[in-house]
């Protein structure tokens, strides 16, 4: 799969490190159990369309976020022409 | 210290070759490390972007990262640049000769060479010469800048010291088909 | 076994009626029935795997309840079930882990005869290969846990591990020595598609009715404090499906990589990261390799099969997808490594590469029993585990619905230790574990 | 069959055979010969060899079906090579090739025997029995295990150089045939970048096997192929899989220096003209030896001389048979009938001995007596490379095959694959696919470019993604063939029957995924490519449901069988050493790997090398540990947030120790960070934890607080780092140091100064004490650290100077009680357990697992987390080893485990650490440890970590 790297432009997934879905950091001094351990521990996991974090390890070392499609691995907002199959399109 | 002799981190040794593609050691070169943001005066001095390098005299600037210069050379040229930046607000000027290991790659395969251990396309529209990228070879994250001697392509390899030996065997091993020769 | 299992036996297999029917050409019945989808059902199980049908079959065999229906959106044992390497062992590192897996091992090891079909379970021995100073360290853990808990376990010498499987490398040369490993007689490999067949045929001759190609489309849900009365508070009523509305008091959600999806609509959150779990097998040879290979820190298990194929898995992708094509990255990793630890087979050929779903968990351990919603029950949380724990969560998890109250031998896998933060331990000590 | 009995046709015009080097080789033990570019398969039929194999379940005798790659009867070992294909793999002199799965030899097969029990070795039958007794099972498998089919592997096997690379081209063409080439031609004439990749021998597909016409038009393809210098052409190579973004597999087995070559390409346009695969007929006695399909006969005839048979009856259904019948008449081979399907002919039986075909039952219910049974009933298109994104092809029932569907953009499909026609029309549309594929290929090129930081200097607009607008092949209607009145084998390589399929159907396999898990059929070699659409229709026939309907499975990679040694290939696995390895290794170190580091584990024996360090002084290479250069006027925030001790006074010229948890509260990493200069820290982690600290810290800069101004570089080797330890450690280390004042009253213990060592200036120089003595710490430009070592060496003789090693190292640090993170703790250990409160300060307005360290230190959740303790067993003697379990007396309940354990050569007796439940941990208490041999040990819990120098007067000495 080819991530496009802000900074680097088109990277193979292995060349980076996986951040995982985005989560807000609530504020550790008045955050409720319940409310850190959700940002901790729980996942919305979508079949569709998922904000998530990227580490452009082996290149410019810059975290970014970006949308991807998890049943189609389809970056939004990424400038290559339809690469992907047609069946599979969001 | 100057009577010191530098102690290369490649330390085996290989059979003189012939032929147009050679991998050489160069780690003793003198690197200094500069981080700025991209709008600071010394960026300005500088005067290199992110992913390609500039050349002043036997001395290189390169852009290796957004926020990041390598200025590669002998120790007085890369003195005299790093002596000429405006430090003021946040810059971090580090020496790194100890920290890297560096290598040139120069011969027609050179990009054949590098297409077997990295990712990256190698051709003249993504790499031409005077370009410069960061990325996985052989598993170790390394700096590659190009930077051509005399119409033939020519690379610099830069990684961390420790994964020197690692790296140059790597790139030797992936030269035997292009009759490389190492001169460490 | 409960009362339900003297009336209406399945027509035998054994070989005499082999030979019988084969010189008759007679056919034999169908393994399950099909039926119409009825508009109601006490239970209402969603995915037609090892879990939900092993649900199924002891919620009809134990305890006597039978207006069952198990839904599956394609066919049964299309997802996990049927995409996973079938290793099964109880060697894990926690005593709730142990003594759980350890009562998985023993339903498998009866499972032939108790379903009457044989789903050739083969106690080939377990052998995980530790390669650095850490993975021995972390398989005497295990061993030790292991022996406290009477599992046969023991961390054995390079010696024994070359006696065990001789095409190992133990020379010491190589870039990964094999400094010992975690020997676990008792493990081995199974038909997994068997075992799907087998508990599918036991429940629907007790009356269990398996739905393929029935798709839950949302999980109807009544006075919650969510979205459309779901969630917190909220009572299931139904689910509805591609083939219409079914009531249901209770809902069981039995479907691993896909288990948040499912989960939403009651409007619970799961603690739970969709990865691919990939897996290839190569072309038949003669058998060579009698016991199954694992290297955490190669990310790789090797056993072979009865008809000589080599079955590979490795660890689960790097990052979150649904998407099951598999890549090439995972070949060439895992032939690598294989060869680092098997010089001698870079002969074979792949054949085939396929990945199944896991719904990942953060302490490596599953989600178990009820949730805020009441009837909507969960059976998730496999990650790369879900095969080796199939017959024992259906066990558990009937049990559990029968009684509405959670037996013991899985208090540990409740979702609210991810609000308590009471995690279980087999995060302890991480690793590819097959 | 002796080498005598020669079915070798004289000259043919497109052979691909060198008559002139004869090339010897054995079967089977015995002496053959063929020609150089016969396949082993083309040698063996020259030399009168049938029976090539016996079938997987009941030993049926096996001859040549296809007589290429695809064929499931040709099968054979080479050398320690198993399942080679004799129909691809081309004869080399000395080569020993013999059959598998006969014994005891090909023509007595005792297990043929089981053809007999036939009738109830149904499919699956394995699944009905052996369930009792339960004990019997194994004795069963062993002997099922017999049964497995394929070759042997000689796990002596050299590994071989394989090689691998990576590849950007424009357009990658899988298929070498007519389509493929003028694909590639077409491509390569608008300056795009080609591979074309031809799976077997030679390029041209089935024109190599055509008539005069077919072989000029063939020859004129090659040499404009051959004119462009942008066409890399591979034969003998194959396109294995396409991955996600058109990544592609290609496998090169003709490579000068490798035995194999994996090509990973980035295809930015992918032409699949993979042509179509002949489908078997399934009737009854279908698998007889000298029962063909139709291309196997014209490849033999027309590639290789080799006649075979003596005669044919041809059932044919489309031109292709109608070619092979002038073929044959040619050759002078009789053709006892045609049958044609297109008036309504039909085969209903293969008759004859088990070795081969007699005669052959027709429709009409006449026999007409052959030895040869040709069938050309139609076509399967090999569309996996298609459909591996999970996609299925679509069935045309007027065709009678199915068709690629809705490819993604950047695939593009030609040939036979996508349709029929002559082959001008075929060229035409071959030649617009090539010039798309370019075209598409530029616009993707141009976006590649314009991600990156190349886009600058693009030369003009970015070419406009070009549309589909390529006039659809024709599709000729086809009889539906694919199993007559009779029933026979629909997948040889796994002897699965049509008579199978149905029973299997009837027992409720009736959906096309169950019936290929339940009778195994396609699951063999050819992964369906000759056996998925009979398997399919036979289904489709019992359900009384068409093609379309009942559908086809998933098609999964590799494309054919890829060797491990090809995908293994050229592993990349990157070794660390420090500067000072080469001396390590000439003084006898015995290494050992930490992560991607080799180290010295001892130098021979530890135990001496702690008692050296204890009396006198030694020195360790600890180049691995973590370096990080901290600079900026954030610094301190960053050292606040990510340990959970406070850094906001650390002085300049002094170093303080830190942990770091996670956001879930677990110990995290370890280690002490120096205050050089004015917004100037330098901070070291663990060995391990080197890469993720850095990647942490990053990340908390760069998500959280970006507004931070620090700048984060790893120096872990910019420095060889050199821990000076033991008494006479300051005698030696001011020896070689005059411009740093040792004075113990200015140089205190956690300090850090700077200075010249040995005559190396820009020296980091700090007192820390993980061994528990006075040691300095010494951080030396790389570029001299061996210098710096072997200096301190020499001077040191006198002192008595030692070289120690890592677990030297390990042992002091364990009588000292310090603990090793993942070692002492692991994946679970919160903060609280490793009893250091005092850097704990939750009073800090944010650090990294904050919340969850507050809530641990609560009284009641504290009380539930194990404690560290240190232990010591009442026999001084006994050293459990580390993991084993601490129980409760006479039972098998866990109350903790011991994480580290040795015997100290100071101490003379065994130490411990371990983690225990709090119910035990107070001093004193006497636990209970079981050691592996399952013997019990009593321990008693220490008053402190440290079991030597608690007070550490050494350390600050």
């Amino acid at each position: 799969m080819i991530v496009p790297c802000p900074n680097c432009g088109p990277r193979n997934a292995a060349d980076l490190h996986y951040g995982g879905e985005s989560h807000t950091r609530p504020d550790p001094n008045s955050a409720t159990e319940a409310e850190w351990r959700d940002y901790l521990y729980l996942h919305d996991n979508p079949a569709g369309w998922l904000r998530e974090t990227w580490y452009c390890s082996t290149g410019c070392r810059k975290f970014f976020a970006t949308e991807r499609h998890t049943v189609t691995n389809t970056f939004r907002n990424n400038p290559l022409p339809g690469n992907k199959s047609a069946g599979g399109q969001p | 210290m100057a009577d010191l002799t530098f102690e290369s981190p490649i330390t085996k040794s290989y059979p003189a070759g012939s032929g147009d593609l050679t991998l050489s050691d160069i780690s003793h070169t003198a690197k200094v490390l500069v981080r700025a943001d991209v709008d600071s005066p010394a960026a300005q001095t500088l005067a290199v972007g992110f992913g390609s390098l500039r050349t002043e005299g036997e001395t290189i600037v390169s852009g290796s990262r957004p926020d990041e210069w390598m200025i590669l050379g002998t120790a007085e040229g890369v003195a005299s640049i790093a002596g000429s930046l405006d430090t003021n607000g946040h810059v971090s000027v580090i020496d790194w000769t100890h920290g890297r290991a560096m290598f040139r790659l120069t011969g027609q395969a050179a990009s054949s060479v590098l297409e077997k251990v990295c990712s990256l396309d190698f051709s003249d529209n993504m790499t031409p010469d005077g370009a410069v990228v960061s990325a996985s070879v052989a598993k170790v994250s390394c700096d590659l800048a190009r930077n051509d001697v005399s119409g033939s392509p020519s690379y610099l390899v830069l990684c961390d010291r420790s994964f020197g030996q690692y790296i140059f065997d790597t790139i030797v091993d992936a030269g035997t088909e292009f009759t490389i020769s190492a001169n460490a | 076994m409960g009362r339900f299992n003297r009336s209406s036996k399945p027509p035998k297999y054994s070989a005499a009626s082999l030979v019988w029917k084969g010189a008759r050409s007679k056919d034999w019945p169908r393994v399950w029935k099909e039926h119409e989808l009825k508009s109601s059902y006490d239970v209402v199980i969603i995915g037609g795997g090892v879990h939900g049908l092993a649900c199924a079959y002891y919620l009809a065999t134990n305890h006597g309840i039978t207006n069952v229906a198990v839904l599956d959106k394609a066919y049964l044992g299309s997802g996990g079930s049927g995409r996973n390497t079938a290793i099964v062992r109880s060697n894990y590192l926690t005593p709730e882990g142990v003594a759980f897996y350890d009562r998985s091992l023993s339903l498998y090891k009866t499972m032939s005869a108790d379903l009457n079909l044989n789903v050739m379970f083969s106690e080939r021995g377990h052998m995980t290969l530790a390669h650095t100073d850490g993975a021995l360290r972390t398989m005497n853990w295990r061993a030790e846990v292991n022996k406290l808990q009477g599992i046969d376990s023991s961390v054995i010498d390079p010696a024994e591990v070359k006696k065990q499987a001789p095409s190992l490398d133990v020379s010491g040369d190589s870039r990964y020595p094999i400094l010992g490993a975690l020997y676990h007689p008792p493990g081995g490999t199974i038909r997994h598609d068997a075992v799907v067949w087998g508990y599918a045929r036991g429940a629907d001759h007790r009356g269990v009715e398996m739905h393929q190609k029935t798709e839950v489309l949302d999980i109807l849900v009544e006075g919650g404090s969510g979205r459309e009365g779901k969630g917190h508070g909220g009572k299931v009523t139904g689910v509805r499906t591609n083939r219409g509305n079914v009531s249901a008091p209770i809902v069981v959600n039995c479907t691993a990589g896909w288990a948040s999806l499912i989960s939403d609509m009651a409007g619970v959150k799961l603690p739970i990261y969709t990865r691919p779990l990939q897996a290839a097998v190569t072309e038949p040879v003669k058998v060579f390799l009698p016991t199954v290979v694992v290297s955490g820190s190669l990310h790789v298990y090797v056993s072979q099969t009865d008809r000589g194929e080599l079955v590979f898995g490795a660890s689960v992708d790097p990052f979150n997808t649904y998407d099951t094509r598999g890549t090439l990255d995972f070949t060439e990793e895992l032939a690598g490594h294989v060869l680092e630890l098997m010089p001698g087979i870079s002969k074979m050929r792949l054949l085939r590469q396929w990945a199944g779903l896991c719904d990942m968990t953060p302490d490596y351990s599953p989600v178990m029993g009820f949730t805020p919603v009441e009837g909507f029950l969960c059976d998730v949380g496999w990650g790369t585990y879900g095969f080796k724990a199939g017959p024992v969560s259906g066990e558990q998890m009937a049990e559990c619905v029968a009684t509405q109250s959670t037996p013991k031998l899985i208090s540990a896998f409740g979702l609210e230790r991810f609000e308590t933060g009471e995690l279980v331990g087999e995060k302890g000590a991480a690793a590819v574990g097959h | 069959m002796s080498p005598a009995s020669s079915s070798r046709l004289p000259e043919q015009d497109g052979e691909v055979i060198d008559r002139s080097s004869k090339v010897r080789f054995t079967w089977n033990g015995k002496n053959h010969s063929g020609f150089k570019g016969d396949t082993i398969a083309s040698a063996l039929a020259a030399n009168g060899v049938k029976v090539f194999s016996r079938s997987m379940k009941y030993h049926r005798p096996r001859g040549l079906l296809t007589a290429d790659f695809l064929d499931p009867n040709g099968f054979v070992q080479v050398d320690d090579d198993p399942n080679v294909r004799s129909g691809h793999r081309l004869v080399e002199p000395g080569m020993n090739v013999s059959a598998q799965n006969a014994w005891p030899s090909l023509n007595r097969d005792i297990k043929a025997a089981n053809g007999l029990a036939k009738r109830f070795l149904s499919a699956g039958f394995y699944y009905k029995t052996f369930m009792k007794p339960q004990k019997l099972w194994p004795y069963y498998e062993k002997v099922l295990a017999t049964f497995a089919p394929g070759g042997k592997v000689d796990l002596d096997t050299p590994h071989g150089y394989h090689d691998k690379r990576y590849a950007h081209p424009d357009v990658v063409v899988a298929g070498g045939g007519p389509a493929g080439m003028q694909s590639a031609i077409s491509a390569a004439e608008t300056g795009a970048s080609v591979i074309l990749v031809e799976h077997d021998h030679q390029l041209g597909g089935h024109l190599r096997w055509g008539n005069s016409d077919d072989l000029a038009a063939l020859a004129d393809l090659r040499s404009k192929v051959a004119g462009f210098e942008n066409i890399e052409v591979l034969t003998n190579s194959t396109v294995t899989g396409r991955y996600e973004d058109n990544w592609v597999a290609i496998v090169q087995r003709n490579h000068p220096l490798a035995v194999e070559r994996l090509i990973k390409a980035r295809a930015k346009s992918l032409v699949v003209a993979a042509g179509l695969v002949e489908r078997p007929y399934v009737f009854a006695g279908n698998d007889k030896p000298g029962v063909m399909l139709s291309g196997a006969a014209r490849r033999l005839i027309n590639m290789y001389g080799v006649k075979p048979g003596e005669r044919a009856v041809v059932f044919t259904a489309n031109a292709d048979g109608d070619a092979l019948v002038d073929d044959l008449t040619r050759v002078g081979i009789e053709v006892a009938a045609v049958v044609d399907a297109r008036s309504g002919g039909n085969i209903v039986e293969a008759k004859g001995g088990p070795k081969s075909v007699t005669a052959v039952v027709l429709g009409d219910g006449s026999t007409v007596k052959a030895d040869l049974l040709l069938t050309a009933t139609g076509w399967t298109a090999p569309t996996s490379l298609l459909n591996m994104t999970g996609d299925r092809p679509a069935y045309d029932a007027a065709t009678a095959r199915f068709f690629p569907v809705a490819p993604p953009d950047n695939v593009l499909v030609t040939g036979g694959i996508a349709g029929d026609g002559s082959l001008d029309v075929m060229l035409e549309h071959a030649a617009e696919t090539g010039r798309l594929a370019a075209g598409r290929a530029a616009t993707m090129a141009h976006q590649f470019q314009s991600m990156t930081a190349r886009a600058a200097d693009m030369q003009g607009e970015t070419p406009a993604f070009p549309n589909d607008d390529r006039t659809a092949l024709p599709r000729d209607e086809h009889p539906a063939l694919f199993r007559s009145t009779t029933h026979g084998i629909v997948d040889y390589s796994e002897d699965v029957s049509s008579k199978d399929l149905i029973s299997a159907a009837k027992e409720g396999y009736d959906s096309v995924e169950l019936i290929k898990r339940y009778t195994t059929a396609t699951m063999g070699p050819a992964q369906g490519k000759l056996e998925t659409v009979n398997t399919v229709a036979v289904l489709a026939e019992h359900r009384g449901e068409t093609i379309a309907e009942v559908g086809t499975t998933v098609w999964r990679p590799p494309f054919a069988p890829i060797t491990l040694g090809a995908l293994g290939g050229r592993i990349f696995e990157p070794e660390r050493v420090s500067s000072i390895h080469g001396w390590h290794e000439q003084h006898g170190m015995v290494p050992i790997l930490a992560g991607q580091w080799i180290r010295p584990e001892h130098y021979g024996d530890a135990a001496a090398e702690v008692r050296n360090v204890r009396n006198n002084v030694g020195i360790i290479d600890v180049t691995p540990l973590g370096k990080l250069d901290l600079q900026g006027p954030d610094v301190p925030k960053l050292l606040n947030h990510l340990y959970t001790n406070k850094w906001s006074k650390l002085a300049v010229g002094s170093v303080r120790y830190g942990m770091m948890c996670a956001e879930d509260g677990v110990v995290l990493d370890d280690g002490v960070t120096g205050h050089l200069g004015d917004d100037h820290y330098l901070m070291t982690t663990t060995s391990s934890g080197a890469g993720t600290i850095w990647e942490w810290a990053e990340n908390w800069l760069q998500t959280e607080h970006p507004d931070w101004q620090v700048h984060v570089t790893p120096v872990t080797t910019a420095y060889v780092s050199i821990n000076v330890a033991g008494p006479s450690s300051r005698e030696l280390v001011g020896r070689l140091c005059d411009d740093v004042d040792l004075d113990p009253e200015t140089f205190k213990y956690m300090q850090v100064r700077q200075g010249t060592v040995a005559g190396v200036a820009d020296c980091i120089m700090w007192r820390i004490g993980f061994t528990g003595e006075l040691s300095y710490e010494i951080h030396v430009p790389a570029g001299h650290g061996l210098h710096v070592w072997e200096t301190l060496m020499d001077t040191g003789k006198d002192l008595g100077i030692g070289a120690f090693g890592l677990e030297a190292q390990r042992i002091m640090r364990l009588e000292k009680g310090h603990f090793i993170v993942g070692q002492d703790t692991d994946g679970l250990t919160k903060a609280p357990t490793v009893q250091m409160d005092m850097l704990l300060k939750t009073d800090k307005e944010d650090f990294a697992g904050k919340a969850e360290l507050v809530w641990s230190m609560d009284p009641g959740v504290r009380a539930s987390l194990p404690v560290l303790v240190g232990l010591q067993t009442t026999d001084p003697a006994v050293v459990p080893e580390e993991a084993c379990q601490i129980v409760v007396p006479g039972t098998n309940e866990i109350l903790g485990r011991v994480t580290s354990s040795r015997m100290s050569p100071t101490l003379s007796r065994s130490i411990c650490l371990g983690q225990v439940h709090p119910s035990v941990a107070a001093p004193g208490t006497k636990v209970t440890i079981q050691l592996v041999d399952g013997n019990r040990v009593t321990a008693m819990v220490m008053e402190h970590h440290a079991h030597f120098d608690h007070e550490g007067e050494r350390l600050r000495g």
